[in-house]
C-alpha cells in the first residue's frame, strides 16, 4: 500500500482512523435533511481516497459547498473529530486547483486585496465611524479592550449601527478601549471555511503581527466568526472574547444600566459560531435580560440545539439548491409561532440571513431582525 | 614538574592482604598494601607514629595512621574505620585492587630517644593503630629498652583490633606485659572487664624511666592522663597522637591546627608538656 | 555487610519477548566486564524452575551475594526471584531487577535500540545491586475482622462469604437500607427472572447473620492503620427513629404533612415520598427513617402543632433528639463495594432530557416498569386525563458510554443488554407498540446475551444502526435526528417515549473514599485495582479490596463473581491471623533530621511521628517511622529538605550509582 | 630598576603591549563588583573608576578552583594538567601584592607546594598605588602604606594625565621593557609619585596598634569576649573568600562519567564542616571557636611561625560582612579586654 | 511608627523577666551606614538599640543559628526565652518556622515593630558614599533622612530602599506579642517587577543574564547562612556522600547551588531579601525567589509566613492543586 507523506498527514491531522461511523455527525447535521450532505460518508470516504490519492475526486462532489460551517458534527462526535474539517480539505482541493464559482473567486480576491470578502475598497473600512468620536488604538499603547469589527459589521450598511452603537455604549460605561485604526483587515474566518487555507494562514500572519503593535488585554469582536477565526490564530497571547461577554461582565459589575425601554416580545436566536463553536450561551440572554421592558422568550431548539441559519461556513458566496425549505425561513416560523415580535441576534451573518428570510416568508410587517446593540442603541 | 616531585601526586599501592579486625557498621579493616612502583617501594621510608594520605582515585583522600613498623618487612598496613565516603571506598578493596598512597607525613615517636626506657602503651579501641608500630619496633629492637607494656581495651570483643597479635604478644616473653580489657562483661572473655583507665590503675606501672603513650576517644584519654599523673608521671613522660581533618598533609591547606600546632607537620605525635599548653588540642 | 560485592547477573530471553529486540548474547558480554560481577548467564525463562535453580546453585557455588535478575517488571517477577534468594540462603533483599522487557525490548522495535539500553539498563541494576543492604521482614498480628463498605449486591455477598467463613464483618451502607441497584431493577437479563426476588432473600440473610453486624445509614469517616488492623470510624447518621421500636408499620409516613411531595431516590425520583420514609416494601432494615432535609420540624423547627408521625407511632419510636454517634472498630481487612452512579444525560443537551419529560433515563425506565415502581408497573405517559401508552418508543444506545465528549472512552457493558430487555418489556406491556433501538454496535458478550439479542429482534424491536445526535419537538411529537448508516439515510423520526441508555460512572463521592483509603483512581475515574489482571480485586492499599461497580462497570454475575473474589482475597489475612509488613520501610537518619515534620504531613500512610530526643542533653524534635505503617513510597524522602529520610533499598547511596551508571553525572 | 611615565592617552597601546608578551590579568567590572580576569581585547577602560577588586587577586595565583591532577576512573595513571603561562597582574593594590607574600611563605615552608609555586613564579605584579584610601583600610598599621613595593615587580602611580612606574624586581624591568613602546623615561615624576602617596597615608582613618596582641590572644583563649564579637556572625565565608592572605583550601574528587580529576578550592575556616570529622566531633564546634582561630591565625599561629602578621590591612573583610563583624573592632577589644 | 525610646523601655522590661535569656535587637555598626545585631542581656544593653531604615538584616536567623553544642552530663538546656524584635518580614520568617515546627513559640518572646522598608545599602553607595562616620538614618512619611555628620539628607524612598521592601505587603508584624507604635499602611501592590522583567525575556536572555549573574558566585554560602528559613543542620549542598554538588566553583555547579536552594525556598521564602543583600559579588538572588513565591502565590494562594496555624506549603496537598505544568 502507497500512501503519499501528505495523504498521511491528513489521515493523522483529523484522525480519521479515530471515527467510529456512529452517524452522530450526519444525524446533528443541520441540511442534511435539505441537501444531499452526509458527513459521515465522507469522513469515511476520506480515508480510502487518501489511501489511494482519490481526494480530487471526492471533493468534485457538490454537497462539499453545502456546509454552514456550524460546527455541530464537531460538538457532537463522540470521539472528538471534527468532521467539517474533511469538508474544508476537501474544498481546498478544489480552491486550489482554481476550479471555484465566481462568487467564491471574488470574494477570496477581495480578501487578499481589500482585506474584506465583500469587493469593498480598504480606504472605505471605517466609514462607519463618521460623525462619532471614537477612540483608535495607538502603536504600542496598550489599552484593556481592543476592538476588531468585522467586515460585514464595517461594511454593510444595516450593520454598521453594531459598531456605532458599541462605541456610544464603551463611551458610557467608560471602559479603556480602543477600534483598530485603518489597519484592520479580515479575520479569515470564512476564507478558512471556503477552503483557503494558504491565504488563512497568511491572514493569521499579517494579524497576529498587526495585534502585537498594538497590544491590549483582551481582544474584543464584534461577530462571533471573528472571534473563532482569532481564537485559532497561533502566537496570538491576548485573550480573545465576544462583545457580549464584555457587556455581561460591565452590566453584572454594574458599570453599565439603561435608560430607556423596549417593551417588546424578542426570541434569541443562537448564531452556532458563539454558541456551539465557542459556548457562549448565557452572556447574550443576561444582557438581553438586563434591558427593562423586554420579554424573552425562547425557541424550542435554542443553545446547545439552536438550528442553523446557514450564514456561515462560506455559504454567503455559495448559491445551494434544494427543494426544501430554507431553515432561516424555518427560524422565522418558530419564531411566529411563539408571537415574537423580534429575532434578535449577536452574529451579522445570521442577521442578514435571517432578515432574508422573514422578507422570503412574508413577515417583515410583524416582525424584526435586529442586533443585541441595536436593542441597546435603543434604551442607551 | 614531574609527578614525583608533585607531594600531591599519590603512588599506587596493590593490596596484598586484607582482614576485618571488627565487624559491624563501623567495621575495622586492615590492609597491607606494596607500593607497585619499585622505586617507591625501596625509597619510602617511614618510623612509627607517621601516616599517610590513603585513598580511592574518584573518591578521595584519607589520612590514616601506618600501624606497621618498618621493621616489619618493604609493605605497609592500615587499619581504616568504615566511617565516611572514602573509608567506604577503601572497604570495597579486595587483594588485588590498588589504593593510593602517599606520604609519610608527619613527625615519629622518638623511639631513638627513648632507647634505655621502659615503653608503656596504653590504647583504645582504633586507636591501638598508631600504637602497633611501636610495639613491633620495640620488640624488634627489644634489646634497646627496658621492658614493653602494652594495655589495650574496646566496648567488646568485635571492638578488639589486632585480637590475634595482641593474644600471642601476651605469650611472647621479650614482653614483659599485655593486659587487654573490655568496657561489659562477655562470655568467654577470661581478661579484664572496665574501661581503659580503670586497667590502668589495676596494672599500676612504675612512672621510674618509663614513656607513656596513649591513643584512643578523646574521653579515655583525658581519664588515661589524669591517672598517669595520679601514677606520679611527669608530663614529659607521656606522649599521644593527635587526629585532626586533614586535606594537604604537608602543612598547606589549613584545616588541621590545634591552636598553633599543625598536626599534619608538627603532629601527631605530641608530648604532653607541649599539648597541655594548646587547649584546642583537647577539644 | 561490607563484605565485597559478587554480583550475579541473569539476562532472560522471556522466549522471544526479549530475545527478538534485545542481543542477549551482547548483554551479557557486556555485563561480564562489570565491575563487581562474578558471574552472568542468560536463559528463555529465567522465571521457569530450572532458570531459578540456576540462580540458587551460583549462590552456593560462587559465593554470590547480590543478585540481578534482567528480565521483567519488578511487579512481575520480584516476589518471585526473592523467594529464589531466599531458598539459597541469601537476604531476599540482595535482588535487583532490570527491566529489559516493559522498559525495553517492548517499546523499542529494533535491536539496535533495545540493546544498548538493555545494557545500560543492566549496568544500572548491577550499579545498584553492589549498594543493597539486607533487610529484615517482620510480622504483625491482624484483626479477625473485616468491613465491607456498600450494601448493594458486591457487598451482600462479600459480607455473607466473610461472615460464613466464621468471620466478624462490619457492612456499612450509607442509606437508609441495604440492596443498593440491584434492589431498583425490575426484571435482569437475559434470564428475565425477578431483580428483588433473588434480592431480597440475602438482604434478609445480611441481617440476621450472626457474624454480620449491619450499619446502615452509616458512612465511614476516617481509617487509619494498615492491614490486619485497621480503625475505622464509622458515623452512624441519626434516623430520628429508634430502630428497636419501629415495627415498620407505616402509619408515621401516611400521616406525614409533606406526604407524596418529596421525590423518592429509590424510585428514580420518579416516585414520591414522605419525609419519613422505607424506601421500598422489601427495604432492610425495614425500619423508617426521617429524611432531616425535608422534614418540616428538622428544617424550620415546626410541624403543625407537633410532627404528627410522632403523634401516631403507636411504639414511640421517634425520637427528633436523636444525634449522629461515631463508633469505631478495628478490622484486619477492607471491602469497598460503593457502587455507580448513572450518567446525568443533562450533559448531553441535544438529546432535550432537561426539556422534555417524555425523554428518560433507563434507570427511570426500570422504576416505570417494576411492579414494585411508583405506577405498580404501568407504562404511562402524559399527566392526569391524557395519560395514555406509549406507542412509539425509542431507545438511544450508548447515552455517556463511549463519548469522549462527556469524558467517559469506556464502554458501560450493561446497557445494550438492558436495553434490549426493556424492549422486551415494553414489546410485553404493550404489544403494539412500535419499539426502536438505536445503536452503534451491539455488544452482547455475556453467556446468553446474544441469544436475548436475537429473542427480542425477533419480537420484533427494530434495532436501526445510527446514533441519534438531536431530539427536538415537531408539533407535540418528539422527533429523534438520526442517520441509518447502514443506508446512509439522514432520518428524522417521531418518538412518545425515549430512554436514553445511560451508562455507569463512577459515584459522584467517590473521591472521597478514594481520600479515606489512599486509593488511587484510573484515567476513567473508577478505582484502580493493583493489577488490571493478575491483581484485579486487590488495590494499591494493602488489605483493601474492590467488589463491583466501584472498580468499573459490570452486570450482576460478574459482580457478585468479584465479590466473592474479594471475599476470599480479604480473608487471606483474617486467617492467617499475621500480616507482613514492608521490610524497604523509610529510615530517619536523627543527626540531620531538624524535626520540620514535612514528612509526617505528607505521609500517605500516617507513618510518620515527630518525637522529643535528647540530643546531648538538649530535647529536639525528629522524625519517627512506625515501620509497620511504612510501605517505603518515598514521599518523606521527596519532601524531606534536609536529605534526613530514605526509604531502605532507595536510598541516596543506592539510587545516585545507579543513576550515574545511566550515564547521568553523579 | 627603571623608572618610567605612560601617558594615559597611550594606555591601549601599554595594555596590548602587555597583553602581547604575557597573559594580562586586569580587574573587570562584573555586576556591582571588580574581580580580576584575563584580558579579553575588549577591555579599553582604563583604571579610573576601579577602586579595588572585591575579590582579591590572589585568585589569579591561587585561583578558587584548581585541577590538581586528572584520571580516567579504574585506571591507574593521573596527567597533570596543562603548564600554566606567564601572566602579568596589571593594578593590584599594593596590599593584595604584600598579601601573595605572606601566602608566598605558606606554599613555600618545608615543603614546596607546586602548583602555587608555579604560578607564583610566572606571575608579575603591577601594583596600583592607592590615592584615595577607602573606608576600612588600616595597611599603615601593618607596616603597610599605599604606595608599599613589598611583593610587586612593578608600582604605578596615578598622577593625573599619566602613570609614573617603578620597576622594583627584574621581571618588573623585563616586563616595563616588553611595553617599552608605550612608555617614556620619567623625568622627576618619582617624587612627585612620593608626595601623592604619602598625602594619601594621611588619609587613612582606620588603624589599630598590633603591640601585644599575639601575646593578648594567647592569654584570653577563654575570655567572654569570643562569645560576643561571634555570636552575629553567620557563618559564611565571605570575610576569608575575600582576604587576600587567606589560602585554606579543600581537596576533592570530582568525576563525570569517566572522567575523574583531583581538585583544590578555596576552603573558609568559618565553614563548620572544615573541621568536622567524619565521626560527626568537631574540635571547632561553634562559630565562636571558628572567628578565634580566624584572628588568631591572622594574628598569632601565622606569626609564631613567620614572625609577620598575616593581615595586610586592606579592609574587605570588614566591608563584606554581612553583619559588620569588624576585625578592628575584635582587635582593639583583644587589647583592651585581654 | 515608634520612637526608639518606647523599644528601649519595653526592651529592658522584657529582658529583666526571669524567663527571657536575651532579646535580639539592632545596634550601632562600626562605621558608615552599618548596623549589627545585638544580644540585649542586661536591661542596660537596652540602651544601645537602635531602629531605623539601616536595620538590615533578619533578626529570625540568629533563633536558627543559635548553636547547640553538646552539654556536659547532667547539664540541664537553658530553657528561657529569646526574645527578638520583629518586623514585618522577621514576624513572617518565625511564622514559617513556627508552621515548620523549628521554633517553639513558647521559646520565644516577640516584639513587633511596623517599618517602613530598609536601605539597600548598594543603592545608596553612588549618591551618598560610606565614610568611618557612623551615619544615622529615620523614616520620615515617604522619605528617607540620612543623618552624616550631623547633615540630613531627605531621599525618597524609591530611590533607596530594598527592592524586596518596595513590594513589601507585609510592613506589621504578622505575629507578636506585643507591637509597638501604629500599624503602617502598606504601600505596594502584589507584583514582582523584578521578576516580570526577566519573565519577559526570551530564554536565551534569562540564560544568558544568569549565567552571568552565576558565574560571579564565590560560594561564600552567605546568601544561605543569612537566610531564616536555611537552617538544615546539615545541609544537603554539603553533603559528601553523595556530593549533590560539587564545590568546584563554576557555572554549572554554582548554578546548581543557586537552584537547589530557590527549590528548597519553594514556599517557605518570606521574601526578606537578606539573601540578596549580604551576598558579596551583588547576585540578584531575590529575582530567582520571587520568581517562585510568585508561582506559589499565583497558583496556589499560598504566601510563606502568613498563617502561624497554617501547614507548611511544600507538605500541603490538595487533590485540586493545579498541576498543568507537570505534562
Amino acid at each position: 500500500m502507497k500512501m503519499s507523506v501528505e495523504n498521511q498527514s491528513i489521515i493523522e491531522k483529523l484522525d480519521l482512523l479515530g471515527c467510529i461511523q456512529c452517524g452522530r455527525c450526519t444525524g446533528g447535521c443541520p441540511v442534511t435533511v435539505r441537501t444531499n450532505l452526509n458527513v459521515r460518508r465522507f469522513v469515511y470516504d476520506a480515508y480510502q481516497a487518501s489511501l489511494e490519492d482519490l481526494m480530487e475526486e471526492l471533493a468534485q462532489y457538490s454537497e462539499i459547498w453545502d456546509c454552514t460551517g456550524c460546527h455541530t458534527c464537531a460538538v457532537r462526535c463522540p470521539k472528538g473529530l471534527k468532521p467539517v474539517e474533511v469538508l474544508y480539505s476537501l474544498r481546498n482541493q478544489i480552491v486550489e486547483s482554481g476550479k471555484v464559482e465566481p462568487t467564491v473567486r471574488d470574494a477570496l480576491e477581495s480578501v487578499f486585496l481589500e482585506g474584506n470578502p465583500w469587493g469593498k475598497p480598504k480606504a472605505t473600512r471605517f466609514d462607519w465611524m463618521e460623525g462619532l468620536e471614537v477612540k483608535t488604538a495607538e502603536e504600542g499603547q496598550e489599552v484593556e479592550y481592543l476592538f476588531y469589527v468585522c467586515c460585514s459589521v464595517a461594511y454593510d450598511p444595516k450593520l454598521q449601527v453594531v459598531a456605532q452603537n458599541m462605541v456610544k455604549i464603551l463611551e458610557k460605561a467608560g471602559v479603556d478601549y480602543a477600534f483598530l485604526g485603518e489597519e484592520e483587515s479580515c479575520c479569515g474566518s470564512e476564507v478558512q471555511a471556503l477552503g483557503e487555507e494558504e491565504l488563512f494562514m497568511e491572514v493569521q500572519e499579517e494579524n497576529v503581527e498587526l495585534f502585537s503593535s498594538y497590544p491590549a488585554k483582551k481582544i474584543v469582536t464584534l461577530s462571533p466568526h471573528c472571534l473563532s477565526a482569532l481564537k485559532k490564530y497561533e502566537g496570538l497571547e491576548a485573550e480573545v472574547i465576544h462583545y457580549t461577554q464584555l457587556l455581561a461582565e460591565l452590566i453584572d459589575e454594574g458599570k453599565l444600566s439603561w435608560e430607556g425601554e423596549f417593551p417588546k416580545k424578542v426570541v434569541y436566536h443562537d448564531p452556532c459560531y458563539l454558541g456551539k463553536q465557542n459556548e457562549v450561551y448565557d452572556e447574550p440572554r443576561q444582557v438581553l435580560k438586563s434591558v427593562p421592558g423586554i420579554e424573552l422568550t425562547e425557541f424550542d431548539r435554542s443553545r446547545e440545539r439552536s438550528l442553523c441559519c446557514e450564514g456561515g461556513g462560506g455559504k454567503m458566496w455559495v448559491e445551494t439548491e434544494s427543494q426544501q425549505e430554507r431553515l432561516a425561513e424555518t427560524r422565522a416560523r418558530n419564531a411566529k409561532e411563539l408571537e415574537a415580535q423580534v429575532i434578535v441576534c449577536a452574529c451579522p451573518f445570521c442577521i442578514l440571513t435571517l432578515d432574508d428570510a422573514v422578507k422570503a416568508v412574508g413577515y417583515e410587517e410583524e416582525m424584526e431582525v435586529m442586533e443585541i446593540t441595536e436593542i441597546l442603541g435603543k434604551v442607551l | 614538574m614531574s609527578n614525583k616531585e608533585n607531594p600531591y601526586i599519590p603512588h599506587m599501592a596493590k593490596v596484598e592482604d586484607t582482614w576485618y579486625e571488627t565487624h559491624g557498621e563501623r567495621a575495622i579493616k586492615t590492609f597491607r598494601v606494596v607500593f607497585e612502583d619499585e622505586e617507591v617501594k625501596e625509597s619510602w621510608e617511614h618510623l612509627p607514629g607517621q601516616c599517610a594520605m590513603i585513598g580511592v582515585l574518584g573518591v578521595g583522600e584519607s589520612m590514616i595512621s601506618i600501624s606497621s613498623s618498618p621493621t616489619e618487612g618493604k609493605f605497609l598496613r592500615f587499619s581504616v574505620m568504615r566511617m565516611g565516603k572514602v573509608t567506604q571506598a577503601l572497604h570495597q578493596l579486595e587483594p588485588g585492587d590498588s589504593m593510593t598512597v602517599r606520604g609519610p607525613y608527619g613527625n615519629n615517636f622518638p623511639l631513638e630517644e627513648w632507647k634505655g626506657k621502659k615503653i608503656l602503651t596504653i590504647g583504645g579501641g582504633i586507636g591501638q593503630a598508631p600504637l602497633r608500630p611501636i610495639v613491633e619496633y620495640v620488640r624488634a629492637n627489644i634489646n634497646d629498652y627496658q621492658d614493653l607494656t602494652v594495655i589495650y581495651g574496646a566496648r567488646t570483643t568485635n571492638d578488639l583490633c589486632f585480637k590475634q597479635e595482641l593474644e600471642d604478644l601476651r605469650e611472647c616473653q621479650e614482653v614483659s606485659s599485655c593486659h587487654l580489657s573490655i568496657d561489659i562483661e562477655e562470655e568467654g572473655w577470661s581478661h579484664f572487664v572496665g574501661f581503659v583507665p580503670t586497667l590502668l590503675m589495676e596494672v599500676n606501672p612504675s612512672p621510674e624511666n618509663t614513656i607513656a603513650i596513649t591513643c584512643g576517644p578523646p574521653i579515655m584519654i583525658k581519664f588515661v592522663l589524669e591517672n598517669l599523673k595520679k601514677l606520679g608521671f611527669e608530663d614529659e613522660q607521656i606522649y599521644t597522637t593527635l587526629e585532626n581533618r586533614m586535606k594537604c598533609g604537608i602543612g598547606k591547606c589549613g584545616r588541621c591546627n590545634a591552636g598553633p600546632l599543625y598536626v599534619c607537620k608538627d603532629g601527631p605525635v605530641f608530648n604532653y608538656a607541649t599539648l597541655k599548653q594548646v587547649p584546642e588540642a583537647f577539644a | 555487610m561490607s563484605e565485597k560485592p559478587r554480583v550475579g547477573v541473569y539476562v532472560c530471553h522471556c522466549g522471544i519477548n526479549i530475545a527478538a529486540t534485545v542481543n542477549v548474547e551482547e548483554v551479557v558480554e557486556f555485563a561480564s566486564r562489570l565491575p563487581g560481577v562474578t558471574v552472568v548467564r542468560n536463559y528463555a525463562y529465567m522465571c521457569s524452575d530450572p532458570g531459578q535453580q540456576l540462580v540458587r546453585e551460583d549462590i552456593e557455588n560462587e559465593n554470590l551475594n547480590r543478585i540481578v535478575v534482567a528480565s521483567c517488571s519488578p511487579r512481575m517477577h520480584e516476589i518471585t526471584f526473592r523467594r529464589t534468594l531466599q531458598d539459597a540462603g541469601l537476604n531476599p533483599y540482595y535482588l535487583e531487577m532490570a527491566n529489559i522487557r516493559e522498559h525495553c525490548s517492548w517499546v523499542h522495535p529494533d535491536s539496535e535500540e533495545a540493546t544498548p539500553k538493555a545494557k545500560k539498563l543492566v549496568s544500572a541494576a548491577v550499579s545498584k545491586a553492589r549498594m543493597l543492604e539486607p533487610l529484615e521482614e517482620k510480622e504483625v498480628d491482624s484483626e479477625r475482622t473485616a468491613m465491607v463498605i456498600g450494601g448493594g449486591i458486591a457487598g451482600i455477598q462479600s459480607a455473607l462469604d466473610i461472615a460464613d467463613a466464621g468471620y466478624q464483618v462490619y457492612l456499612v451502607e450509607k442509606s437508609p437500607s441495604v440492596g443498593g441497584r440491584m434492589a431498583q431493577l425490575d426484571k435482569t437479563f437475559p434470564t428475565l427472572d425477578c431483580s428483588a426476588c433473588i434480592m431480597t432473600p440475602k438482604m434478609v440473610d445480611v441481617a440476621n447473620h450472626p457474624n454480620i453486624e449491619l450499619m446502615t445509614y452509616s458512612e465511614v469517616e476516617e481509617v487509619n492503620g494498615f492491614i490486619g488492623n485497621f480503625e475505622v470510624k464509622v458515623r452512624k447518621k441519626a434516623r430520628y427513629v429508634d430502630i428497636d421500636k419501629c415495627n415498620g408499620c407505616g402509619e408515621c409516613a401516611d400521616n406525614c404533612r409533606v406526604k407524596n411531595r418529596i421525590p423518592n431516590e429509590f424510585d428514580a425520583n420518579v416516585g414520591k415520598r414522605s419525609a419519613i420514609y422505607l424506601p421500598f416494601p422489601q427495604a432492610v432494615p425495614a425500619k423508617f427513617t426521617v429524611d432531616p432535609d425535608h422534614c418540616l420540624y428538622l428544617t424550620k423547627g415546626k410541624c403543625g402543632k407537633g410532627p404528627k408521625c410522632q403523634e401516631v407511632c403507636g411504639t414511640g419510636a421517634i425520637d427528633f433528639e436523636q444525634q449522629d454517634e461515631e463508633v469505631e472498630v478495628k478490622v484486619g481487612a477492607i471491602i469497598v463495594a460503593t457502587g455507580f452512579d448513572t450518567f446525568d444525560p443533562s450533559n448531553k443537551p441535544e438529546y432535550g432530557y432537561q426539556d422534555y419529560p417524555n425523554v428518560i433515563t433507563g434507570l427511570e425506565m426500570e422504576r416505570l416498569v417494576a411492579a414494585s415502581g411508583p405506577t405498580g408497573g404501568e407504562l404511562l405517559i402524559g399527566e392526569g386525563e391524557n395519560a395514555r401508552k406509549p406507542k412509539k418508543v425509542a431507545f438511544i444506545q450508548c447515552v455517556g458510554s463511549r463519548d469522549a465528549s462527556v469524558g467517559n472512552e469506556y464502554c458501560s457493558r450493561v446497557c445494550c443488554m438492558y436495553t434490549a430487555k426493556q424492549a422486551h418489556l415494553i414489546k410485553e406491556k404493550i404489544p403494539d407498540a412500535e419499539v426502536t433501538v438505536y445503536y452503534m454496535d451491539v455488544r452482547a458478550f455475556g453467556k446468553g446475551f446474544e441469544e436475548f439479542y436475537d429473542r427480542v429482534r425477533r419480537e420484533g424491536i427494530r434495532y436501526i444502526r445510527g446514533n441519534p445526535s438531536e431530539i427536538f419537538k415537531k408539533d407535540d411529537k418528539l422527533i429523534v435526528k438520526v442517520e441509518d448508516t447502514l443506508t446512509a439515510t439522514p432520518r428524522e423520526d417521531e418518538a412518545d417515549l425515549v430512554v436514553l441508555a445511560v451508562g455507569l460512572e463512577p459515584r459522584q463521592d467517590a473521591r472521597g473514599v478514594i481520600d479515606l483509603l489512599r486509593l488511587s483512581q484510573t484515567s476513567d475515574r473508577f478505582f484502580m485495582e493493583a493489577h488490571p489482571k493478575l491483581y484485579p480485586v486487590d488495590t494499591s492499599t494493602d488489605g483493601v479490596f474492590l467488589a463491583g461497580c466501584a472498580q468499573g462497570p459490570k452486570d450482576i454475575p460478574d459482580t457478585v463473581a468479584q465479590a466473592k473474589g474479594a471475599a476470599a482475597s480479604a480473608m487471606i489475612p483474617l486467617s492467617r491471623g499475621k500480616v507482613k509488613v514492608e521490610a524497604q520501610t523509610a529510615e530517619v537518619n536523627e543527626a540531620t533530621c531538624r524535626g520540620c515534620g514535612f514528612c509526617t504531613e505528607v505521609c500517605p500512610y500516617s507513618a510518620i511521628e515527630l518525637k522529643t530526643i535528647n540530643w546531648f542533653g538538649h530535647e529536639v524534635n525528629v522524625a519517627e517511622v512506625n515501620e509497620a505503617l511504612c510501605k517505603g513510597c518515598g514521599t518523606c524522602s521527596a519532601a524531606c529538605l534536609s536529605n534526613s529520610i530514605q526509604p531502605r533499598s532507595f536510598r541516596d547511596s543506592q539510587i545516585m550509582p545507579q543513576i550515574a551508571a545511566l550515564g547521568v553525572k553523579s | 630598576m627603571s623608572e618610567k611615565v605612560l601617558q594615559k592617552a597611550n594606555w591601549s597601546s601599554f595594555v596590548q603591549a602587555l597583553a602581547d608578551a604575557r597573559e594580562l590579568w586586569f580587574p573587570v567590572k562584573d555586576g556591582p563588583i571588580y574581580k580580576f580576569a584575563p584580558y579579553s581585547g575588549d577591555v579599553d577602560a582604563g583604571l579610573e573608576e576601579y577602586a579595588y577588586s572585591s575579590v582579591p587577586p590572589k585568585a589569579v595565583v591561587l585561583p578558587q578552583t584548581e585541577t590538581m591532577f586528572l584520571y580516567q576512573v579504574g585506571d591507574k595513571e593521573t596527567s597533570l594538567p596543562e603548564e600554566k603561562k606567564e601572566k602579568v597582574v596589571l593594578g593590584a593594590r599594593p596590599c593584595d601584592a604584600r598579601a601573595m607574600d605572606i601566602v608566598d611563605r605558606v606554599f613555600q615552608w618545608d615543603e614546596d607546594d607546586p602548583y602555587y609555586l608555579e604560578n607564583r613564579n610566572k606571575t608579575a605584579v603591577i601594583g596600583l598605588a592607592c590615592n584615595e584610601p577607602f573606608v576600612n583600610c588600616f595597611c599603615t598599621s601593618l607596616d603597610g602604606s599605599p604606595g608599599s613595593t613589598q611583593g610587586l615587580d612593578v608600582l604605578m602611580v596615578d598622577l593625573g594625565d599619566k602613570y609614573y612606574l617603578r620597576s622594583v624586581t627584574d621581571k618588573g624591568s623585563r616586563i616595563l621593557g616588553d611595553a617599552e613602546s608605550a612608555l617614556e623615561d620619567a623625568s622627576g615624576e618619582g617624587s612627585q609619585a612620593e608626595e601623592i602617596i604619602k598625602e594619601a597615608e594621611g588619609k587613612i582613618k582606620r588603624s589599630i596598634d598590633t603591640e601585644g596582641i599575639r601575646e593578648k590572644l594567647e592569654e584570653g583563649w577563654e575570655a567572654p569576649l569570643w562569645d560576643e564579637v561571634s555570636r552575629a556572625c553567620l557563618g559564611c565565608g565571605a570575610c576569608t573568600f575575600l582576604c587576600p592572605t587567606c589560602h585554606c583550601f579543600d581537596i576533592q574528587d570530582e568525576v563525570e562519567g569517566f572522567d575523574g580529576r583531583r581538585c583544590r578550592m578555596w576552603d573558609s575556616c568559618m565553614f563548620g564542616e572544615y573541621t568536622l570529622h567524619t565521626s560527626g566531633h568537631n574540635p571547632r564546634p561553634s562559630r565562636k571557636e571558628r572567628t578565634r582561630n580566624r584572628i588568631s591565625h591572622k594574628y598569632r599561629y601565622y606569626v609564631e611561625k613567620f614572625d609577620k602578621i598575616a593581615c595586610v590591612g586592606c579592609g574587605r573583610c570588614i566591608t563584606s560582612c554581612p553583619v559588620n563583624i569588624d576585625i578592628l573592632d575584635i582587635l582593639s577589644r583583644v587589647k583592651e579586654e585581654l | 511608627m515608634v520612637d526608639l525610646e518606647t523599644i528601649r523601655k519595653k526592651a529592658k522590661e522584657i529582658v529583666s523577666r526571669e524567663d527571657v535569656k536575651h532579646l535580639i535587637g539592632w545596634r550601632k555598626g562600626t562605621f558608615g551606614y552599618r548596623v549589627t545585631p545585638y544580644w540585649v542581656e542586661a536591661p542596660e544593653d537596652a540602651e544601645e538599640l537602635v531602629y531605623s531604615p539601616l536595620c538590615n538584616t533578619n533578626l529570625a536567623t540568629s533563633l536558627t543559628l543559635a548553636e547547640k553544642l553538646p552539654l556536659p552530663k547532667g547539664q540541664e538546656p537553658d530553657r528561657r526565652k529569646t526574645a527578638l524584635l520583629v518586623r514585618g518580614c522577621d514576624s513572617r520568617a518565625v511564622v514559617q518556622l513556627l508552621t515548620e515546627r523549628g521554633v517553639d513559640r513558647e521559646q520565644v518572646v516577640l516584639l513587633g515593630l511596623p517599618c517602613r522598608g530598609v536601605v539597600d545599602l548598594r543603592k545608596l553607595k553612588d549618591s551618598y558614599p560610606e565614610d568611618n562616620e557612623v551615619a544615622d538614618a529615620e523614616w520620615k512619611e515617604d522619605k528617607i533622612v540620612l543623618n552624616v555628620s550631623g547633615e540630613k539628607k531627605e531621599i525618597p524612598r524609591e530611590e533607596v530602599l530594598d527592592d524586596h521592601c518596595l513590594v513589601c505587603r507585609y510592613p506589621n508584624p504578622v505575629e507578636a506579642d506585643e507591637t509597638l507604635g501604629e500599624k503602617v499602611e502598606p504601600w505596594a501592590e502584589e507584583s514582582h517587577p523584578g521578576v516580570e522583567e526577566l519573565e519577559n525575556a526570551s530564554f536565551d536572555k534569562r540564560w544568558d543574564f544568569w549565567e552571568k549573574e552565576f558565574e560571579r558566585c564565590i560560594r561564600c554560602y552567605a546568601c544561605r547562612n543569612a537566610c531564616p528559613m536555611c537552617y538544615c543542620e546539615d545541609c544537603i549542598l554539603d553533603r559528601l556522600n553523595p556530593t549533590w554538588i560539587y564545590r568546584s566553583n563554576n557555572y554549572s555547579e554554582n548554578t546548581a547551588f543557586h537552584i537547589a536552594r530557590a527549590f528548597h525556598l519553594v514556599g517557605r521564602c518570606v521574601s526578606c531579601g537578606a539573601c540578596e543583600r549580604v551576598c558579596p559579588a551583588g547576585i540578584p538572588l531575590g529575582k530567582i525567589n520571587q520568581k517562585l513565591v510568585k508561582e506559589v502565590r499565583e497558583k496556589y494562594e499560598f504566601e510563606p509566613g502568613t498563617d502561624p496555624e497554617g501547614v507548611p506549603f511544600q507538605a500541603s496537598y490538595n487533590p485540586q492543586d493545579q498541576e498543568d505544568f507537570i505534562l
